[in-house]
């Protein structure tokens, strides 16, 4: 399944090209979603869902973001404020100028997935990386089977992509979104509990050779597996994305290795099966 | 014999229970190359050496020891026992979760050209060791072998007084020729005993506190920066410059601010004197103001 | 990395911009000031109306205890001329006793700096109390005029 | 064979430097290293040089695009220059070795970086060979290294004692000892034998041994007594990791990339806090791992060419010799 892609960039892989962000959507109170494209108003590269991109603001820094999702003529990156060039995302505004280089790592097994039910788990800011694939399954419908959304916040207020939650996906035929929230507010009527709780009581099936894509927190994902596992999902159809830090994002620099896989060239997308074969070092 | 004596008793601390771990000193690559070693079990005890080429300072991996439950030994010479001083006056260890055996130094030898000539009594004292003042641990818990008598070092500054006569464009374009060669390894900072913050400045992500280019002006800013780090902390036992692999004569600097705190502010030899503190950690309301 | 200090711009290209006609150079010192005290000096410098050269650059800082020798040399680096660390007279320290560490501190940096080849005077520190306006603009001046006369720093400097 | 007595070598780089941007193994006051020739300069054709020649083609800084802001507006140019033809001078097959896994790195999986490219593709290479170790920490022949001869060169001396034997290993290099024909005279030559290295590791079948290794407490053993400091990976010849970085003076500046190392603490530590390799144990293990394992499964070689400038210079004798041989006496269940 690893499929690596050319990066397109006019002189090194290394170099990016000149973007600028043409819409910010604020999703919660520390994620934004920010829409970029070239001074021209053309998509700067076009990645296949999972992939990456490494987003820059030129006189504060670079950082490898998945990129959740394309139009025709933008990409789409949903970044928490965690540090010093996040905050600076966050602090921009529309018309600024950044720099993207990409698409980076093997995305999502568009192959493998085909034809298949699709199961999504995404928790917090995880659905970011998943939407891409979400998006891209909606946009080609008949290519897959049924497909489900189980997503998890902290709270109300922390659930994101609201327009393709709430309205947008459960419109789609053969999609079911379930929403769920650590803890509820007053005007909370969805299920309130852990996201592994809300598996198990959901149930989804196995069965057909079901595919489960899982993104979230680290503690999250591991309670997931345990449910996932006590459904019967098979550990070939898992698939999850990874994060470490990286900065080349061509397999050179040498920082986002587990054992000889490099996340940024392998990765980020490992089933299951991959991940147990690898060192436990991420 | 002392190495017979030091695995004695670091058998007897391990058997006994009363310690954990024992930081010592096994043979290395060469005959000439001893390394620092932690022994857990008594078996183990018959790893350990001491002989002409345990230079390493073996206070600085009492840092790694901090949470530990239990004692740690550690062998200490006459300018290890001072680094763990300075660590006790820093907090950084207490002294009753080590057990010091200290060990009276005549001086460590440089390694030879050669593998095959095993002639150490020819071999020069490392730089480090030849104008060691305290041959002899000044804090221990027990002490192996008598002490031994200290050496005529005659003036230790005589280098830093002769740099501090040159003309000021001299002196720039000897210490920029000097960093220069830095790879910023950082080898110096890690082997440092006084070096002991638990995130170093250096390292701290994003506050760009260090540019990562390898230039003579980044280069200094780190030098110049680690100086002042350990000033006043510095027990002058040379490990920066002895592991400094582009063999940059560091101990010019360290030795440079303890002349000055000496001439400023009293004498003072840091590791000494466990009830001492350190100059730059105190002050006197009549301390000078020259260029105030 | 080469150590070709003639290889700098000189600083008349520096801060001279390409359509104005060169300007004579101007020394430009990066004052770290004490809020409680220095800066209030250099505060009633100016509603005082007192003349001093427009070199100075000033950074308030909580205390003078707080300039750390990394911002003396990064000061350096990015161009300045000369470093001034000011702030409350001993015995005055809102914190009580910030500024007696902060004389030790600079005593020794400054020593260390002329060991590596900087010349001193680019380096001072001065006590000067939220009263003493006319202080502050001597100090300017002084400093201004000291480093005039020595001309722009070329130690140190980043050339990147 | 063409051979070339010593005492004409500085004649004929005189010449050379004519042509190319001569590198050359130089001994001054600091560290020997390769640096530009110079007419009577010191020149130093004994030995291995302290600092490997990775830097001529992967600098330790290098600059990669400038940029500027204007407000929100920005625009940035890169900054690859082609650099002038130079030849590498006395390169020895350790170091020649390293330069070929520098390559797997920088040229294949599917990107090749154009800044290491750009200076590979237009550097000369002349390797000498050692008629034993240069050094006592030498173990290249261990790691399937010919100490006296490099073949992935253009041209190739043999130490012959008073002379050089030179042989052609490219159509550059018959050219090259076409054009400086002058210096050489044709002789036959009888290589002297290779003298015994005094450390031999055993490398045989280790790759596969630590796969099964990752969770062994071996590692928290060797581990302990590094200082995490990087002069075992900015001296080695094949350690190729780097950051990249920014450097911004107003609205002006540049992004560059600099060497890094595995051994710093920050070097994997993600903004969020988050560190997959928080301390030392973590941090040799993969060290080692990548020279021995990792590297071996992606590209097919070990990434260590015996050079035995780690354990010449490491602070504490961190000696990879000896954890292979710690490695080989693990008894796995």
């Amino acid at each position: 399944m690893t499929q690596v892609l050319r990066a397109e960039n006019p002189v090194s892989p290394l170099v990016p090209v000149v973007g600028k962000i043409i819409k910010i959507v604020a999703e919660k109170i520390d994620v934004k979603t920010f829409h970029v494209s070239t001074p021209e108003g053309e998509k700067p590269f076009t990645p296949a869902p999972g992939q990456l991109g490494m987003l820059s603001i030129l006189n504060v820094g670079e950082g490898m973001f998945s990129i959740t999702t394309q139009g025709p003529n933008h990409l789409e990156f949903s970044i928490k404020k965690t540090g010093v060039l996040t905050d600076a995302l966050h602090e921009a505004e529309v018309g600024q100028t950044v720099a993207v280089r990409g698409p980076y790592g093997n995305g999502f097994p568009l192959d493998f997935c085909k034809g298949k039910d699709i199961l999504f788990i995404g928790g917090g800011i995880g659905l970011a990386p998943v939407r891409s694939l979400i998006n891209y399954a909606v946009e080609n419908r008949g290519a897959f089977g049924n497909l489900q959304v189980i997503y998890g916040s902290r709270s109300p207020a922390d659930l994101v992509f609201k327009e393709d939650i709430l309205e947008n996906w459960p419109k789609v035929p053969g999609m079911k979104v379930d929403l769920t929230v650590d803890r509820g507010d007053d005007e909370w009527k969805g299920n309130v509990g852990f996201v592994p709780a809300f598996i198990e009581q959901l149930a989804p099936s196995p069965d057909g050779d079901k595919v489960c894509v899982l993104c979230g927190p680290p503690i999250m994902i591991k309670f997931c597996l345990q449910s996932l596992a006590k459904l019967g999902f098979k550990d070939e159809n898992i698939i999850t994305t990874l994060e470490m830090r990286m900065k080349c994002g061509v397999g050179k620099c040498g920082r986002c290795n587990i054992g000889s896989c490099f996340v940024c060239l392998d990765g980020p997308v490992f089933t299951l099966a991959q991940l147990q074969k690898m060192p436990p070092e991420y | 014999m002392i190495t017979e004596k030091i695995r004695a008793a670091a058998k007897e601390l391990l058997e006994k229970g009363e310690v954990e771990t024992v930081i010592g000193w096994e043979r290395g690559t060469f005959w000439y190359n001893s390394t620092p070693v932690f022994i857990s079990k008594p078996e183990q005890a018959d790893r350990l050496v001491f002989d002409d080429f345990c230079a390493n300072n073996l206070a600085k991996y009492l840092l790694d020891y901090r949470n530990a439950d239990g004692k740690i030994a550690v062998f200490v010479k006459g300018c290890d026992a001072r680094a763990i001083t300075r660590l006790i006056q820093d907090n950084q260890v207490k002294r009753e979760k080590v057990y010091l055996i200290g060990i009276p130094c005549t001086g460590m030898k440089e390694a030879p050209k050669t593998v095959s000539s095993q002639d150490v009594a020819g071999l020069p004292l490392l730089a480090k060791c030849q104008s060691c003042a305290t041959p002899n641990p000044v804090i221990y818990d027990i002490l192996l072998g008598d002490p031994v008598p200290q050496k005529e070092v005659g003036n230790r500054f005589a280098g830093v007084e002769a740099l501090e006569a040159k003309g000021a464009d001299e002196k720039y374009e000897h210490w920029g020729k000097l960093f220069s060669e830095c790879i910023r390894c950082y080898a110096c900072r890690n082997v440092c005993p006084a070096c002991n913050c638990r995130e170093c400045a250096f390292d701290a992500n994003g506050l760009n506190w260090l540019g990562k280019q390898n230039n003579l002006q980044e280069n200094q800013m780190f030098n110049m920066t680690r100086a002042m780090h350990v000033a006043g902390r510095c027990i002058e036992c040379g490990e920066c410059e002895r592991v400094c692999p582009m063999g940059l004569p560091l101990m010019d600097i360290n030795r440079k601010i303890i002349k000055d705190l000496n001439e400023l502010f009293g004498s003072y030899d840091a590791g000494l004197n466990l009830e001492d503190r350190p100059p730059l950690g105190q002050y006197k309301l009549d301390d000078p103001e020259k260029f105030m | 990395m080469s150590l070709n200090t003639e290889a700098l711009p000189k600083s008349q290209e520096v801060t001279a911009s390409p359509e104005a006609a060169p300007q004579p150079w101007e020394p430009r010192i990066v004052g770290f000031a004490c809020n409680w005290c220095t800066y209030a000096g250099a505060d009633l410098a100016g509603l005082s109306r007192l003349q001093y050269p427009p070199s100075i650059r000033l950074i308030r800082v909580p205390c003078s205890g707080r300039v750390n020798p990394q911002f003396v040399i990064r000061a350096f680096q990015r161009g300045a001329d000369g470093v001034l660390v000011a702030g409350c007279h001993p015995g005055d320290c809102h914190y009580s006793t910030g500024n007696y560490f902060t004389r030790r501190r600079f005593l020794l940096m400054q020593r260390l700096l002329e060991y590596m080849g900087m010349d001193p005077r680019r380096f001072q520190a001065r006590w000067i109390s939220g009263s003493e306006g006319p202080k502050f603009q001597q100090t300017v001046t002084q400093m201004t005029e000291d480093i005039k006369a020595l001309g722009p720093n070329r130690k140190m400097r980043d050339v990147e | 064979m063409k051979t070339v007595v010593k005492s004409k070598i500085s004649a004929l780089l005189d010449e050379i430097a004519k042509e190319f941007n001569l590198l050359v193994p130089t001994a001054g006051d600091g560290a020997s290293k390769f640096a530009p020739y110079t007419s009577g300069g010191q020149v130093s054709l004994d030995g291995r040089t302290l600092l490997p020649p990775k830097d001529v083609f992967f600098p330790q800084t290098e600059k990669m695009y400038k940029f500027s802001t204007d407000g929100m507006a920005g625009s940035l140019e890169t900054l690859l220059e082609a650099p002038k033809h130079q030849m590498l001078f006395g390169v020895r097959p350790c170091d020649v070795k390293s330069i070929h896994e520098l390559d797997h790195v920088f040229l294949t999986k599917g990107f090749v970086d154009e800044f290491y490219q750009s200076k590979r593709d237009r550097t000369f290479l002349v390797s000498i060979g050692c008629n034993g170790p240069a050094e006592p920490t030498c173990f290249c022949q261990s790691m399937g290294v010919n100490p006296q001869e490099s073949d992935a060169v253009d041209v190739h001396l043999f130490d012959l004692g008073s002379e050089y034997g030179a042989v052609a290993k490219s159509e550059n290099g018959e050219a090259f000892l076409q054009k400086y024909a002058s210096f050489f005279n044709e002789a036959e030559v009888q290589l002297p034998a290779i003298s015994e290295f005094a450390l031999k590791p055993d490398v045989e079948g280790i790759t596969e041994k630590l796969q099964q290794m990752f969770d062994h407490p071996l590692w928290e053993e060797v581990s302990r007594k590094c200082l995490g400091c990087g002069a075992c990976t900015y001296l080695c010849p094949t350690c190729h990791c780097f950051d990249i970085s920014g450097r911004v003076a107003g609205n002006q500046g540049f992004k560059f990339r600099c060497w890094d190392s595995c051994m710093f603490s920050e070097y994997t530590r993600m903004a969020g806090g988050h560190n997959p390799r928080p301390s030392k144990k973590e941090r040799v293990r993969n060290r080692f791992l990548h020279k021995l394992q990792y590297f071996p499964e992606r590209y097919g070689d070990l990434l260590c060419t015996g050079c035995g400038r780690c354990l010449s210079k490491c602070p504490v004798n961190m000696d990879i010799t000896n954890i292979i041989k710690q490695i080989r006496e693990v008894e796995l269940a």
